[in-house]
């Protein structure tokens, strides 16, 4: 969409092709980085707040004079990027350099290319594809390549172990996430985001809005499937067994500091808003309002679209700040026996509820 | 089977239980909240603890404070320190008598009178292991934990951290130079006449 | 140093990590996610307790002992004085009996409360650890309040408390009783009934009751291995016969009987019987004189006299042996941490990393305890 | 049983294992260090005794010229009795027989008490020093022992330095 009209903008400007397509997808990345940026200060910020007041306390605050973190502490993510980004990058004298310094930038791919087919209204989208779906699944396991690359060229036992743990861990995940996914292209018969969501409005009985979550049962189950299934691809608790602080102290990011390491933590929160952006877009009618029928401008659409998203990452910080960590046997025992069980079982159940209702 | 959905029900079950906890925390935060902010908020806080009164402490573990104009020199502290961080060195002068030139008064405010002038009284606050084991032998109660029942002696001070190691050793005696050390024992000022 | 095979790697746990719970280093063999063997090394808290103790005298010990079991000084002091009492033979007022059980069984809620919350930390769980902090420092004010150090005490004394119970003192108690036993509910319901939480512990790091006997495992430990003993029951030591409470110990009720979740679980219900024994011991609390029964001089005769009482983490013993002189000839201390430990090896060997950290925290050692 | 009994339940054991020796308290009985493995392994599956507990094993130095000693605490939690032993050790060669494997407790123990009085625990599978660096020299806790001047390029401060003052 946006890239597309960009395209034809530049067409116009400038004879080749080449130069106005490379132009168009620049200035069409610009927003989605800045978009990245601000949804990890925001998310950081949140998650720092979230925490505290689950636990009890108050969070980064700021009131007197001096240096504090402004009103609320909300300068704290701020002063923590500032502190990341001038901190010494420090490189292991045994590491397979190369690898140590790509690693951060593949995983941050992964998660940036994702963000792209996001459909955040009905008309803004950088890029409108057919097969938005299966292009986020798969975008969405490069990071593990990242991920243990950094493993491995840290040349630390404890990245290792993360690492490898990481590696299970996404690729055992991405069946039920990608079993899950298929309900809601079962229903609509397209992997297009857009037409998906167009797919979704009106309404059950005029109350509930027609999401698919709403649908039948079996999708209902889908999305807890889906969205449990997301966190565990996040790497997040109580999924988190690749970081875990208490046994791997940092996992496979034992050995980054500064800057590379502030790239990590800016594909996390970027991943967990790609995951939530499909879960809200596949399952909860994307910019579809609530309440069928109203609040359904372009511009509602982004707020809805966006708030979905918000709550989706208020359950993972949610969940984290809840619950212990699975052990990496029973992580593998939930996936391969609980969720991918249920899975099948809802594929077929949905096939079924499409051939008896319609 | 049975089992397995059992399972998968007491996941889910306790799971919700354990988030609902989580989730009224979170709302009731203005009421539950604990965290003190320090710079502005400073301990102790009548407010927000369980209710008792500064002055009500039997003690307060803080910093060691001498009023030197009391101290008689008798070593009892020292002796009582497990950690050998109080030194005190004496100098045996005319009982109960004011020496001027040392700023020394001859007698306490219990009124004991007096026998050595105090040359040195150091504490080393670094070593201190706040075990108050020096206070209690104190005949004159000279050596105190500031704060709490002592705030009328001296004020709290827990924030008395510093840079420089050598700036935690407190020197409550004064130093003496050679020439006023000389001519304060009594043999030495019979030696004078 | 064994031999390591082509698949197997030998991974150092600590001396820095965040789940080692002090400074200890723990050479564990693996082969992937599976432990074979641990060596435990120990010493990197070392402070020669035994050997300051010879160059300081009796009463000068009691600091020492604070700094061994950071976690629950008090009971350290309790087991020193009751020890030093037994050897001199000295009888305490009443008043200081019941100060000295109160502070004792407080302390007991809030190193059992730091156990149970850090081992929830071991486990991945973060909010319960703080929430028991924050119990905890509750706890901590009333020390406070009483003698006036939060962490070291230095409160028990030869013959006597260092400081009488100040104004009001038995209501801010009973206050916070009352405040702190639905907590314990909280508790039960966030962290020990948590489906994750039984997972990782039940049927993990099982201490068999022989095994455990053997290996000195006391305490908690050894209760969650389902054999009834307790110092304070059986071997009753201070007032201790006079208090009614029950020694809970493991029933394997999610998994084998010495499991994890049994250690845990006996904690949990510790804290509900100390309790128990703090609302009694508050109602009869005597009044009275607590410096007359403190001994002016303290020079013991010639003897030596072995005691054990109940710490929080199991027996703790002190040998103190005395010459007649101001200062002891030789004061040992049998730390209930360091028993447990010793059988780290034979209790992990066979499971998973997370399992290690996991049996490492449920046994719950202090690491100033056991390298004194 | 008393001490008393459990004394006499050892000597009818083993001849001329019990020392008698004036200084000790009631509870405390000395043994000849020689047969101390037999003994140990006696007391702990003698059904009479059974002394399953080992409670704590404490090596005591009697100063500049008397022995070293082992003192072991023994507890039975079916009988509910208690013995205290004593084994001296000559100054020059400490040697006894490793309990190790007859309490498992018995492991660190030795190795904590090898570590402080360098009494050497014959048979103990790995006695190796526990809280102290292994290439710690001299034993601490004995009486005459004295600190080492540097420890691998640390110097150890010998009388506390008066920074600040003069």
């Amino acid at each position: 969409m946006t890239v597309d009209y960009l395209i034809e903008l530049f067409s116009k400007l400038f004879d080749s092709p080449f130069i106005s397509f490379i132009l168009a997808v620049s200035i069409a990345g610009i927003p989605l980085f800045v978009l990245m940026a601000l949804n990890a200060t925001v998310a950081v910020y949140v998650e720092r707040k979230v925490s505290a007041f689950m636990m009890d306390r108050i969070g980064p605050m700021g009131q007197g004079p001096g240096l504090h973190a402004g009103p609320w502490g909300v300068l704290q993510t701020i002063a923590d990027a500032v502190k990341l980004l001038i901190k010494e990058d420090t490189i292991p004298s045994s590491a397979d350099k190369l690898l140590f310094k790509v690693a951060p930038f593949i995983i941050f791919i992964g998660a940036f290319l994702g963000i792209a087919v996001l459909p955040f209204s009905s008309v803004i989208q950088v890029v409108d594809i057919n097969i938005g779906v299966f292009y986020i699944i798969a975008v969405g396991s490069v990071g593990v390549h990242g991920i243990v690359m950094a493993g491995w060229a840290s040349n630390n036992k404890w990245s290792l172990y993360g690492a490898m743990r990481s590696a299970a861990q996404i690729i055992s995940y991405e069946i039920p996430a990608g079993l899950s996914i298929i309900i809601p292209i079962m229903m609509t018969g397209t992997m297009n985001l857009q037409s998906m969501i167009e797919f979704q409005s009106g309404s059950i009985w005029g109350i509930l809005p027609n999401w698919i979550i709403f649908n039948n049962p079996f999708s209902f189950l889908a999305f807890f499937i889906f969205f449990i299934s997301a966190v565990a691809e996040t790497n997040r608790t109580p999924f988190d067994i690749p970081e875990a602080e208490s046994e791997l102290v940092a996992g496979w990011m034992t050995e980054y500091s500064g800057f590379r390491w502030a790239v990590f933590f800016l594909s996390e929160y970027a991943n967990m808003f790609v995951v939530s952006g499909l879960a809200a877009a596949g399952f909860l009618g994307g910019w579809l309002s609530p309440i069928p029928g109203l609040f359904n401008s372009p511009i509602w659409g982004l707020f809805w679209f966006f708030s979905k998203i918000i709550f989706l990452i208020f359950v993972m910080m949610w969940f984290r700040w809840t619950f212990p960590r699975l052990r990496v046997d029973q992580l593998m025992h939930v996936c391969w026996k609980v969720f991918i069980p249920i899975a099948m079982l809802n594929i077929f159940g949905v096939g079924i509820w499409k051939l008896i209702i319609g | 089977m049975s089992r397995y959905l059992t399972n998968i029900y007491d996941t889910v079950n306790t799971l919700w239980t354990g988030m609902q906890i989580t989730f009224r925390h979170m709302m009731n935060i203005r009421r539950d909240n604990v965290t003190l902010q320090y710079p502005e908020e400073r301990w102790p806080r009548p407010e927000r603890n369980i209710g008792f009164n500064h002055e009500d402490y039997n003690v307060i573990r803080s910093r060691l404070h001498v009023d030197i104009d009391d101290c008689i020199g008798c070593y009892r502290c020292e002796r009582a320190c497990p950690v050998d961080c109080i030194k005190i060195e004496t100098i045996k002068s005319d009982r109960g008598e004011d020496i001027p030139k040392v700023n020394h008064t001859g007698v306490t405010s219990n009124g004991t009178k007096k026998g050595f002038v105090v040359s040195r009284f150091t504490i080393d606050m670094s070593e201190c292991c706040y075990c108050n084991l020096c206070t209690y032998p104190c005949p004159e109660e000279c050596i105190f934990m500031v704060g709490g029942p002592n705030s009328s002696k001296h004020p709290i001070d827990y924030e008395f951290s510093e840079t420089d190691r050598k700036d935690l050793i407190y020197q409550f005696a004064k130093k003496l130079t050679p020439k006023q050390k000389s001519g304060l024992s009594p043999i030495e000022k019979k030696a004078e006449a | 140093m064994g031999v390591v095979q082509g698949d197997q790697m030998v991974l150092n746990i600590g001396p820095q990590h965040p789940s080692t719970h002090g400074v200890l280093r723990l050479e564990v063999t693996t082969d992937g996610e599976i432990v074979s063997k641990i060596t435990p090394h120990l010493g990197y808290l070392h402070r020669c307790f035994e050997k300051h103790a010879e160059n300081v005298t009796y009463e000068q010990v009691i600091p020492f002992t604070d700094r061994c079991d950071y976690l629950a000084s008090m009971n350290s002091n309790f087991g020193y004085v009751v020890a030093m009492e037994e050897l001199m033979d000295i009888e305490i007022s009443e008043r200081v009996q019941y100060i000295r059980v109160i502070m004792a069984e407080l302390n007991r809620i809030a190193s059992h409360l730091l156990a149970l919350g850090v081992y929830g930390l071991d486990i991945g769980a973060f909010t319960p650890f703080l929430y028991m902090l924050r119990d905890r420092e509750r706890i901590l004010d009333i020390f406070e309040y009483t003698c006036g150090a939060r962490l070291l005490y230095n409160y028990m004394w030869i013959g006597g408390v260092s400081h009488d119970l100040p104004k009001d003192f038995v209501k801010i108690c009973v206050e916070f009783l009352d405040y702190f036993e639905p907590q314990i509910e909280e508790y039960n319901n966030l962290l020990t009934f948590n489906k994750i939480f039984i997972e990782r512990t039940a049927d993990v790091g099982v201490i068999p009751a022989e095994v455990a006997v053997s290996y000195g495992v006391s305490g908690p430990n050894l209760r969650g291995s389902g054999v009834k003993w307790d110092v304070r029951k059986d071997e009753p030591y201070s007032i201790y016969d006079r208090f009614d409470f029950d020694i809970p110990t493991g029933s394997g009720e999610f998994g084998t009987l010495g499991d994890c979740f049994d250690r845990y679980w006996v904690r949990m219900l510790e804290v509900t019987q100390s309790v128990r024994i703090i609302r009694q011991a508050l109602k009869d609390l005597p009044g009275g004189d607590v410096f007359e029964t403190m001994p002016k001089k303290i020079r013991p005769p010639v003897g030596s006299v072995y005691r054990r009482t109940e710490s929080p983490r199991g027996d703790l013993g002190y040998y103190i042996v005395s010459d007649g002189t101001p200062s002891p000839t030789r004061v040992k201390m049998r730390s209930p941490a360091f028993t447990a430990l010793s059988c780290l090896d034979e209790v992990s060997s066979g499971w998973m990393i997370s399992d290690v950290l996991a049996i490492l925290g449920s046994l719950d050692i202090v690491l100033g305890e056991i390298d004194r | 049983m008393t001490p008393e009994q459990i004394k006499e339940r050892i000597s009818d054991q083993f001849k001329n294992s019990v020392i008698t020796n004036e200084s000790l308290g009631e509870h405390q009985v000395e043994i000849n260090g020689e047969d101390w493995l037999n003994i140990a392994t006696f007391m702990k599956n003698d059904p009479k005794l059974s002394f399953d507990q080992l409670e704590c094993i404490t090596g005591i130095d009697t100063g500049e010229e008397g022995p070293l000693q082992t003192h072991y605490n023994f507890h039975s939690m079916e009988h509910r009795h208690k013995i205290e032993v004593v084994i001296s050790h000559d100054r020059k060669d400490p040697k006894v027989s490793s309990i190790e494997q007859v309490w498992r407790i018995g492991d660190w123990f030795e190795r904590e008490t090898y570590d402080m009085f360098g009494i050497e625990y014959t048979g103990h599978r790995d006695l190796r020093r526990i809280l102290c660096p292994d290439d710690w020299e001299g034993w601490p806790l004995r009486k005459d022992y004295e600190g080492q001047e540097s420890f691998h390029g640390i110097v150890v401060p010998k009388i506390k330095e008066e920074e600040g003052w003069e």
